[in-house]
């Protein structure tokens, strides 16, 4: 990975609005079975959201564009994922600190940061069947390259579908949890989606 | 499914604006979705506070006003509120006497609840909170989010309401808060599946001689798919999970509750078998609530919920209540 | 369609038994299917009886009880109840003031009602009675069988009710029971048909993307078949429905009334509306009531009721009522 | 048609009941369309409850048995039905007198009585499509045999499918009653129908 500034993290955030965008109505039916079928309109709703107040005010770090971002989910998503996602990206943002530009280790080691605070704040581990069963092997997979992480992020979403949940709604299904994909891991296989496909570009 | 809306995503705010316009008892801020009873704070009041996702109407709209919630906040359909929904309702409410949140127990609504906390805490407010988690259907272990709230929910606003209307200090409020939500539990039968404004369509299929026992109050499938039952049947089958985890040695209120579109009818019929049930197993109900409370959008279904009370919690039942769906001795 | 019951022949009884367990204030007689307020007959008061067939809950059992009706007689399902019903009913709410019938305009409680009046009569009661025909979607002419009688019916009950309370003797308490009668006008909305326990099926196909407008409350079809309309488009076309018949000079009451599975989170957003196009027109409105009040058992659609007011019937309708579903100020 | 006596009513009367059971969900189904569905169920509650009532204490007259018939049905059906068909069947037994046995001018007159009744009690006249339209023609022909009274009011309910309906329920309908056949008319038509049947068998 080059080194990346505000702009490749704007740009990112604006991808993965377009994909929770595209793909809202695949994360709500996902969260029909084993959810309240609102997964994917929490996430357009969030996502809508950071595009407008990145694009009103664009933060001049990648600390600033991450933070700001986590701030907006947390004041307009709601529901499990507002928290999550918004605790996720606030983290990865206060990891990195206020510096203009973010090399790949760093970038590593901050998504780190932020996914280890979503356990934390939600108390899952990997395995749970929710999003962290996809931002943990993405995050595992990134210092290798991000198409191993995109990779490994989608694998790790699919792999949820054969699990039973402990988290979240899903839990509730006990056994019926099982046979159907998590759509927090959905969406958060998105994440490591757009990071490659924005990667790609700069490069 | 065809729905009574202007879309989506006018639901929820057009909904508060009918609330303001049906209900001068409130006052309602429909841009940032918060519902205060026209007198907050009130002097030397705890303030009560409740909120979650919007599609269980009357709850908690419904039920703030004189002896039961200050303020409620509603969220998105069946998506908790945001955290800034709560500090603002908290803030509306508190007249320096502390402000109880009630929330019900699941992940969106813990965590939203919690940082709304934390703003009301660092503007110098003082927050204490109460889990609601009755829902038997549920495991409650370490290995799942915990039991759901349901029904439960309007037992804790209506007791805790009317003790702190009293002028109760926050702690016994709490107390007394959490003595109900241990006191509740509740099981849920659906016969047909919800509509959310935002998909469109039924959450689940339901064949049409089939029934989803032990759902929750947001469109999810139950734990177990059986052969269609009678209302007897079902009321057999709903106190027996009752009590397979409550076991009131003295009274009970009842809440015969409604998911949203099981006619009233059907809701009384089934009312006096949950009595004959309860009668059976030599534990009185002192008092007996039927109607669409706490509801799933347009689910066909019903719930039951028991809640043990003593002389003072029944005393606290019967105290004043003047809210938009529920009221009496004023 | 699944329903949660005992069997079609059990209905009615089993909700009655329903009722007698939730409702001490209620005397229930389950085998002769009348429901009378505990304290009747109340010395020096008339007698209020209405009745019905059922499936329209919480009218008219919902509305007895002090300041309202002081007895209701459910029939079978969509049924007028017989005569026997009413004339047992007036016995036991005769205090010797009279008794006045609400019924509403259908053949059958016409002649039903007719019917009861000459067996009280024979048994020497002063009986009156005041016809509901609020319906404006039906033409009323000699050639048809008259408007039908939907919400309007609870204006009529609610403030008669409050009026007869008050110890006003029968002519008077008949006299503005027909001047509430005169005043209201409804108009109603099928989104989906009903389900009657005897026939186990919607009663009428309505497609996905469309809509009836002007039906009543027995799940029978509206005058007009139309493609689906929003909140706001509907709002419109009924309250033009209504103000082409009813042109009030002051204030109304407004009930927005939801047919039985229309959630109570669509019926304060399609109230909003109702409140801007009368706001539009110029029309104030003194009080609303948002809810399942007339239903149509598991129809989903609306129905907005105008009932205009002078300080007099504002006055009685802000009056103490004590009943099961609709309660204030006792 | 030869001399009847109380028996033969109570056979019509059991006849009916029969028909009514048989036929309800029919009868029913006709109420769907441009009524509230119960017709069916009505008549069925009401015929079941004359049929016990008049097995328990079988009156003695012609006349009684009518009236103790039309007395059940007003005291168990409710509903339009109720009133009119309980009317129908108490004035038929009035114009009866107490004669143990009828002839078949004492039957017509009688019935006529009772019809006339109908149209007194709920305003209605032929052609505005209700039971009058099969109970008036089934009279009219009744003179003539009762095979031809079974045919008129059978003709008499099909027609009512073009009318537009001015009394009962079907009146709200206002045009779109057109193309319905009206329930009240089709339980009529079984009313001559079982009468033939009835009568076939004595003869
Ligand atoms: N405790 C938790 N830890 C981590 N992720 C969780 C937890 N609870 C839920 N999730 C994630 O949130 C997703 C659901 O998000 P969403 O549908 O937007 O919220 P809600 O469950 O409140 O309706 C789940 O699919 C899961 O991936
Ligand atoms: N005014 C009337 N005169 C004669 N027959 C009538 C009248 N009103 C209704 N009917 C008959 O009653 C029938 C309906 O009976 P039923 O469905 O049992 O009662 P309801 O209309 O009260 O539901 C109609 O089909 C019609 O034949
Ligand atoms: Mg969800
Ligand atoms: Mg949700
Ligand atoms: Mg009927
Ligand atoms: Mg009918």
């Amino acid at each position: 990975m080059p080194e990346m500034d505000a702009r490749f993290f704007l740009r990112w955030l604006e991808a993965m609005t377009a994909a929770v965008d595209r793909e809202a109505s695949r994360l709500t039916e996902l969260d029909s079975p084993i959810g309240d079928a609102d997964h994917g309109s929490n996430m357009r709703r969030g996502f809508t959201a950071v595009a407008v107040s990145l694009t009103q005010t664009p933060p001049a770090t990648p600390g600033e564009v991450l933070k700001e971002a986590g701030r907006t989910l947390v004041a307009k998503v709601g529901g499990a994922s507002g928290p999550l996602y918004g605790t996720l990206l606030r983290s990865t943002g206060k990891a990195l600190g206020d510096a203009e530009r973010v090399d790949g280790p760093g970038l590593c080691a901050a998504l780190r940061a932020g996914v280890d605070a979503v356990g934390q704040l939600g108390g899952a581990v990997p395995g749970d069947k929710t999003m962290l069963d996809a931002l943990t092997p993405g995050v595992d997979a990134l210092p290798e390259s991000v198409e191993a992480a995109r990779e490994a992020a989608a694998k790790g979403s699919e792999a949820t579908i054969p699990l039973l949940a402990r988290r979240g709604r899903a839990s509730y299904l006990g056994e019926r949890s099982i046979g159907h994909e998590d759509p927090g891991a959905a969406s958060s296989a998105l994440l490591f989606a757009t990071l490659a496909e924005v990667a790609a570009d700069v490069r | 499914m065809k729905m009574l809306i202007n879309g989506p995503e006018h639901v929820v705010s057009d909904a508060l604006r009918g609330m303001a316009a049906a209900h001068p008892d409130l006052t309602v801020d429909v841009e940032n979705r918060v519902v205060v009873r026209r007198d907050a704070p009130v002097p030397r009041k705890v303030g009560l506070v409740s909120g979650g996702g919007s599609g269980h109407e009357p709850l908690h709209g419904g039920f703030v006003g004189r002896g039961m919630l200050d303020a409620a906040c509603p969220g998105e359909v069946f998506t908790s509120p945001v955290p800034d929904q709560m500090a603002r309702a908290a803030a509306a409410v508190n007249s320096g006497q502390g402000v109880l949140f009630v929330v019900k127990n699941y992940t969106g609504d813990v965590l939203n609840f919690d940082m709304a906390a934390e703003l009301a805490e660092d503007e110098g407010l003082q927050v204490a909170k109460v889990l609601v988690h009755d829902d038997v259907a549920v495991i409650d272990s370490s290995f799942t989010a915990g039991r759901r709230g349901t029904g439960g929910t309007l037992f804790v606003e209506k007791l805790a309401g009317a003790l702190a209307e009293e002028g109760a200090p926050l702690d016994r409020v709490t107390a007394v808060a959490r003595q109900v939500s241990e006191s509740c539990r509740s099981f849920g039968v659906a016969l047909s599946a919800c509509t959310t404004p935002a998909k469109g369509g039924p959450t689940f299929d339901l064949p049409a001689d089939e029934l989803e026992l032990g759902i929750g109050i947001h469109g999810e499938p139950g734990r177990e798919r059986r052969a269609m039952m009678s209302s007897r049947e079902i009321a057999d089958a709903a106190v027996e999970a009752l009590l397979a985890d409550l076991q009131p040695d003295g009274p009970v209120l009842a809440l015969v509750n409604g998911m949203g579109a099981t006619p009233l009818l059907e809701l009384y019929g089934f009312s006096a078998e949950v009595h004959r049930v309860l009668g059976e197993r030599g534990i009185p109900v002192a008092r007996t609530l039927v109607g669409n409370y706490v509801t799933s959008l347009d689910m066909a279904g019903c719930s039951v919920t028991l809640c043990q009370v003593d002389e003072e919690l029944l005393r606290l039942w019967d105290a004043p209540v003047r809210t938009a769906s529920l009221r009496w001795g004023c």
